[in-house]
């Protein structure tokens, strides 16, 4: 059992977080990146950084080389992702490259993969999953968007919605019901006739869509009329187990912020650090956040792991992320409280830490929900052993 | 010791609760109910509504519109009001400024103001914070100079809530810099639309449009403007601050949102049989668990109101305002859960969203209500008075 | 709606505090009348302080003048349990006032009353309620110890345990099954032939005690055969209100003492309530106290009110113990880590008034138990409103 | 980054287990599992068993018995033991005093105290804190003055763990009271059969006589059992207190009693129906809370030791520190919960009631971990140390 990371790791974890923190470290730089207000005009991040992320590989990590990729593997999709949370990127490296890029790389055709994770991998082609719908509870199946079949031609019917970044993806990869039970995937150009994006802000300034298809031709990702349910599982863990390390990212930063404020800001003649009620919250922000760091690289750890199987894979996916959806929940209100009011402004930029941690309970289940399957599941084993 | 309401005051609350769901304007309770933003011609309309009733300032003293109700009654009307989705009157106007007018204006403040201000002619705002003045309030630096008849005022004041409507803006300002900094200090009500003040919006993180900075250039202000005597602003100030505890802890709209909660839990499937979410033993255990706090903390409001009578607050008076703070974001926390995926629709509208309106308001009003525990008396400095006056720690 | 205390009530509450900080103002006395180790010779409590209790009137609280009592209601057992809670005075008001009267006093008949309630509240007659069974959960049927008819003759046959006070007790109230279903009680008279008791020591210093019952002849409580479910509950909902209120007490003055230790102890050279890490834990302390306090109030109101039902009564007193059990958790636990060592230490107050505030746990339930039962409720109304 | 471990390292497990669960004597194991009190003589006899196989002191220097093993080899040892409800050997000796000789002791107290502090030959005792020096440990009192050839002790030393059973205790004592109060402590090492040294036992709130105040009045120690240089006592108590961060966290032990719940838990009807207790969503989630986050807090250990190879403590040994005091006690207070009403039979043997032993010492064993958090650095030290040296505040 080893928690370090190669040299290789070292080097591609200093050239990210130097990529971003060019582009990042400003605050500003973030937040004309998303836009402000309600609205979501634009694509809610910079092309231009996604360009150089392209450039550097970063999209291309997850994927084989046979298919465009470098052929990494989780821990290095993990060190990404930490940096991404760093200073809370816009861009959408976990929607898209670790969601739907690793959904087309596990089910998609030669062809496919070749077109749509080369694609993506070269920063050509944006993707998007388009699977909640109104009413799922990241459930991996699909209700009510259903898929007909007439001969080899594929007809998809229904409401996606929300869906990440779905207004200007280049290419929706879209999951049905199919005719004779399971969950199907598909291609959809979103061009073609009878599909209708509206897309507006998430709440960390993000984007999703609702996308409406009516009777839109889609061709089937993969082989036809197969149940992906499984598949889609496998992507969303993964995406929970990158967005630990992502969150850890955020919430080191959210936590460096708040020490700085405290030794900074002054409030009855003194530095708030003086205060001891404040600086033990935030040492108890440190257990939380360490906590939630072992629990994000170890999901890592079993994701890349040869030995462990799609059950083990999915148990550490919930337990990395109850862990640390609830240490961003701690983290983040701690972090906006010791503040005071410019914890709230939209200027100051430990807030958006808040809001993005809070999102991603949006996308991936909360912290209750993922107990709740574990609990569902204590009376099966004796004791939680770690190491595989 | 009993339970029940005495024959008056169960009339007097049902006749407010037929008056809150029957005669305020439907619109405004609606949008109240599903969490939205009140345009500001709703809030004055819905505050008019109460005034003419005799129902906005029913703790002012009786000349002045004051009803001479009891503690339990002032509870009830307000409990009442935000159980039927009533915006209550508007704070800065009835709680605020309007009780230090009462006590400490001459008449002819009172004749001028006290009128215009129960009614919502005149809006007022707050300028007490300032960038360097959060929870130390009294480190202030916003100055007022003496010139003639007039003072000239200079600073800045932030987080003024919805000051882009205010007309008047009520402020602590800083007459005498070689004191004491708490006896420097002097109340002054400022006209927003006098030369040199400006007011700028600050974007919040929920993308709301609610707090704005207030500068001060030069601006000049008739003496006859200053409340109470020369340097004794903190004096008015702690009487604000201290004066109202009637409506510290929002239980009424707490208990409101949690009960919709329920709705909402009731109607989120969770699994293809109709399962729903409030069958969920982890959500209906955190619902069951946050009623029966709300259940204490709206009975130690009673408490509270029935024991400070004789007008200086109960010492508990900061338990309402530290748990009521945490048990209305803890509520918005679970609603937040409960919208599940649709909460990344925090942006959509009902023309390019199928969710529900809850439910893309779930997240935004989590984040908006973090300030409940900042503004208003941090529930810092509530931990330090309960632990100073009431433990003498 | 009125919390205030009448002159009659006030006068009561001062004439209780009166004898009992007579008795326990000195910790030790405490402890001479509980013993020390683990064993449980003795009864307990201070006969003595018992019938000053009695003398004083104390006993006969609750119960009607016929049968010997003096006519009060909840509202004054609840002014006498806090006083007892903030002494944490060791003699068994709740369990034999409020839990073994109470239920004797509901369903006994005229001449069962007057001999056991009038004993009671006399002092010269202690009885107990021998409920619990190994293996049941705060259940109000009995389900292990049964009752067999023989013409008039009624036989009983299993163990009870754990019976508080059981040990000593001059009368035990036995919880049977009956021959056609329902839970019927009975009066066992403790030297007769069949009764094995078996005393020990509980966690707080009390007594509870084992009672075997090897055919044992015994007599109906009441109506021969009728079922006592309701009465049971009904009898340990009262007992759970006035443990709320005696538990309030119990929290009060561990706060005072926890708060006194903050100003007179000295580490680092200066007082502990120097550290505002400490002092607003002391203040979070007060948060939970005076809200455990309000529902204790409250369920007493219910209780006391005439217009109230018996499921009201049950949701009351559920929500009241509920609340003041997390309370008593917290301010217990707390109270022993603001003390540090001396905290754990027999000698010392506090850790006495934790250990019996857990030990209330273990005869009403936990706050988890009467959670889950109002989470089963929550769907059944809109809002709760206090006010009758 | 690897999830397994290495061939090595999975064999030296797989031994230990085979070891622990088959050459310990199952009476000790069957005390500890039971939570129970162990007698002098299973304590001893666990040791020696240990000690024999060359697993008792293997952080020690080779050439007195140590294994020169690897941090996470430590882990793994320390681990495995308390799994297989073993008593890990005596921390007085082995992780504290028995170091600090082998770093600071002269060749002569090295030969004549190692070996029987390994074999447990000599049963050590701290002596470290006083009444009025808790967490301020350095603001000690006790004093020794040098007389010829000896030192003289006079002072109390408090919360003496087992001192009932101590042969010498290792303590600190003030040489020099006109100096900085960390600079004036030697160490000295004291026969506790000397006269004037009194042990008198606390009895705790759980019943139990598990610690004691020493008392020494006039006691002459010989000056050969100083540690150390005169007034260097401090660096030797800092060493002491820091140099071993393996088995900081009773993960295993906790992780032990968590799975023994869920038994206990599946044990305990709550219907009629056979529905047990572990099937309660709220007991069941309770559990799923903990055993997650102890397989965080298991993690975090599994890091710490990895990166505190160069001798120097990782600063997240605090978050061992502190987290696992609080999930041993939370797990403690879960088994209470469990317990139910039995809890109330703590009194009780096997002889006078019929409930399970785990029932009876439900309470008693919670009550006795409130000193987790308290002794040995308590949690607000920890967190002093977090936010001070991690943290910089």
């Amino acid at each position: 059992m080893d928690f370090t990371y190669d040299e290789e790791q070292l080097a591609l974890r200093d050239a990210a977080r130097s990529l971003l923190t060019k582009s990042y470290s400003d605050f500003e730089n973030r937040r004309k990146a998303v836009g402000t207000g309600h609205d979501g005009d634009g694509p809610g991040y910079d092309p231009a950084v996604w360009g150089q992320m392209a450039e550097m590989g970063l999209l291309a990590l997850p994927f084989s080389e046979e298919d465009g990729g470098v052929g990494a593997g989780p821990v290095e999709v993990g060190i990404v992702a930490e940096e991404v949370g760093r200073v809370i990127a816009p861009e959408p490296f976990l929607t898209t490259v670790v969601l739907a890029g690793g959904l087309v790389a596990a089910v998609g055709t030669d062809e496919q993969r070749g077109e749509i994770v080369g694609g993506l991998a070269a920063g050509e082609l944006v993707p998007a999953l388009a699977h909640a719908e109104p009413g799922s509870r990241w459930q991996p199946s699909a209700r009510t968007v259903s898929a007909t079949q007439d001969g080899d031609t594929w007809t998809l019917e229904g409401v996606k919605e929300p869906v990440p970044y779905g207004a200007t993806a280049d290419l929706l990869v879209v999951s049905a019901a199919l005719p004779d039970g399971g969950t199907g995937l598909f291609t959809v150009d979103p061009s073609v006739d009878g599909v209708e994006r509206t897309g507006y802000r998430t709440p960390d300034g993000g984007r999703a869509a609702r996308v409406r298809l009516s009777g839109v031709t889609a061709t089937p990702l993969g082989e036809a009329g197969a149940d992906a349910t499984e598949a889609i599982a496998a992507s969303y863990d993964a995406t929970r187990v990158a967005a630990a390390q992502e969150a850890v990212g955020a919430m080191q930063v959210a936590l460096d912020t708040t020490s700085d404020y405290l030794k900074s800001r002054k409030q009855f003649g003194v530095p708030l650090k003086t205060f001891q009620a404040l600086t033990f919250r935030a040492a108890d922000m440190y257990v939380s956040l360490e906590l939630a760091r072992s629990l994000a690289q170890w999901a890592t750890m079993v994701l890349a792991s040869p030995s462990t199987d799609a059950a083990e894979r999915r148990t550490a996916a919930t337990r990395a992320w109850a862990q640390v959806s609830r240490a961003a929940r701690h983290i983040g209100q701690e972090a906006i409280q010791l503040h005071g009011g410019i914890g709230v402004t939209a200027e100051y930029s430990v807030g958006s830490y808040t809001a993005h941690l809070t999102t991603l309970d949006h996308l991936l289940g909360d912290s209750r929900h993922h107990l709740g399957a574990l609990a569902r599941g204590v009376a099966d084993y004796d004791v939680v052993d770690p190491i595989g | 010791m009993q339970l029940e309401l005495s024959d008056d005051d169960a009339t007097f609350r049902d006749e407010l609760r037929e008056f809150f769901t029957t005669k305020v304007d439907e619109d405004i309770r609606t949008v109240v109910r599903e969490r939205g933003e009140l345009t500001k011609d709703q809030i004055v309309r819905g505050h008019r509504t109460l005034n003419e009733a005799g129902l906005a300032v029913p703790h002012w003293p009786v000349e002045w519109g004051g009803r001479d109700w009891t503690p339990l009654q002032r509870h009830i009307w307000h409990e009442e009001m935000q159980r039927a989705a009533v915006l209550p009157p508007l704070a800065f106007n009835t709680s605020m400024i309007g009780p230090v007018i009462a006590q400490f204006g001459t008449q002819e403040q009172k004749e001028r103001f006290l009128p215009k201000t129960a009614n919502l002619d005149i809006w007022w705002s707050q300028g007490f914070s300032e960038p360097d003045a959060g929870s130390d309030l009294a480190s202030l630096r916003t100055s007022a100079v003496r010139d003639g008849d007039d003072w000239i005022v200079n600073g800045q004041k932030t987080w003024t809530t919805l000051g882009q409507y205010g007309d008047w803006i009520f402020t602590l300002v800083r007459t005498d810099p070689d004191v004491k900094k708490q006896a420097g200090i002097s109340m002054l009500l400022i006209d927003m639309t006098s030369p040199g003040v400006e007011v700028r919006p600050i974007e919040l993180i929920d993308g709301g449009h609610e707090v704005n900075e207030v500068w001060f250039s030069d601006v000049r202000v008739p003496a006859e403007n200053l409340v109470g005597e020369v340097n004794s602003g903190w004096t008015q100030a702690k009487f604000l601050l201290g004066n109202e505890r009637v409506g510290v802890a929002p239980v009424g709209s707490v208990k409101r949102v949690l009960a919709q909660t329920k709705e909402w839990a009731a109607a989120t499937t969770t699994d293809a049989d109709g399962t729903t979410l409030l069958d969920d033993p982890l959500v209906a255990s955190r619902i069951a668990e946050l009623e029966n706090e709300l259940l204490a903390l709206e009975l130690t409001a009673l408490r509270v109101v029935a024991n400070s009578a004789d007008g200086k607050p109960h010492p508990a008076s900061s338990v309402l305002k530290l748990k009521g703070s945490e048990l209305q974001q803890a509520v918005s926390e679970l609603v937040v859960d409960v919208a599940g995926p649709a909460g990344l629709g925090s942006g959509g509208t009902s023309e390019t969203s199928d969710l529900e309106q809850w439910q893309r308001r779930a997240t935004p009003a989590y984040l908006n209500l973090r300030k409940a525990s900042i503004y208003g008396g941090s529930n810092e400095v509530q931990r330090q008075i309960i632990a100073g006056t009431i433990l003498g720690l």
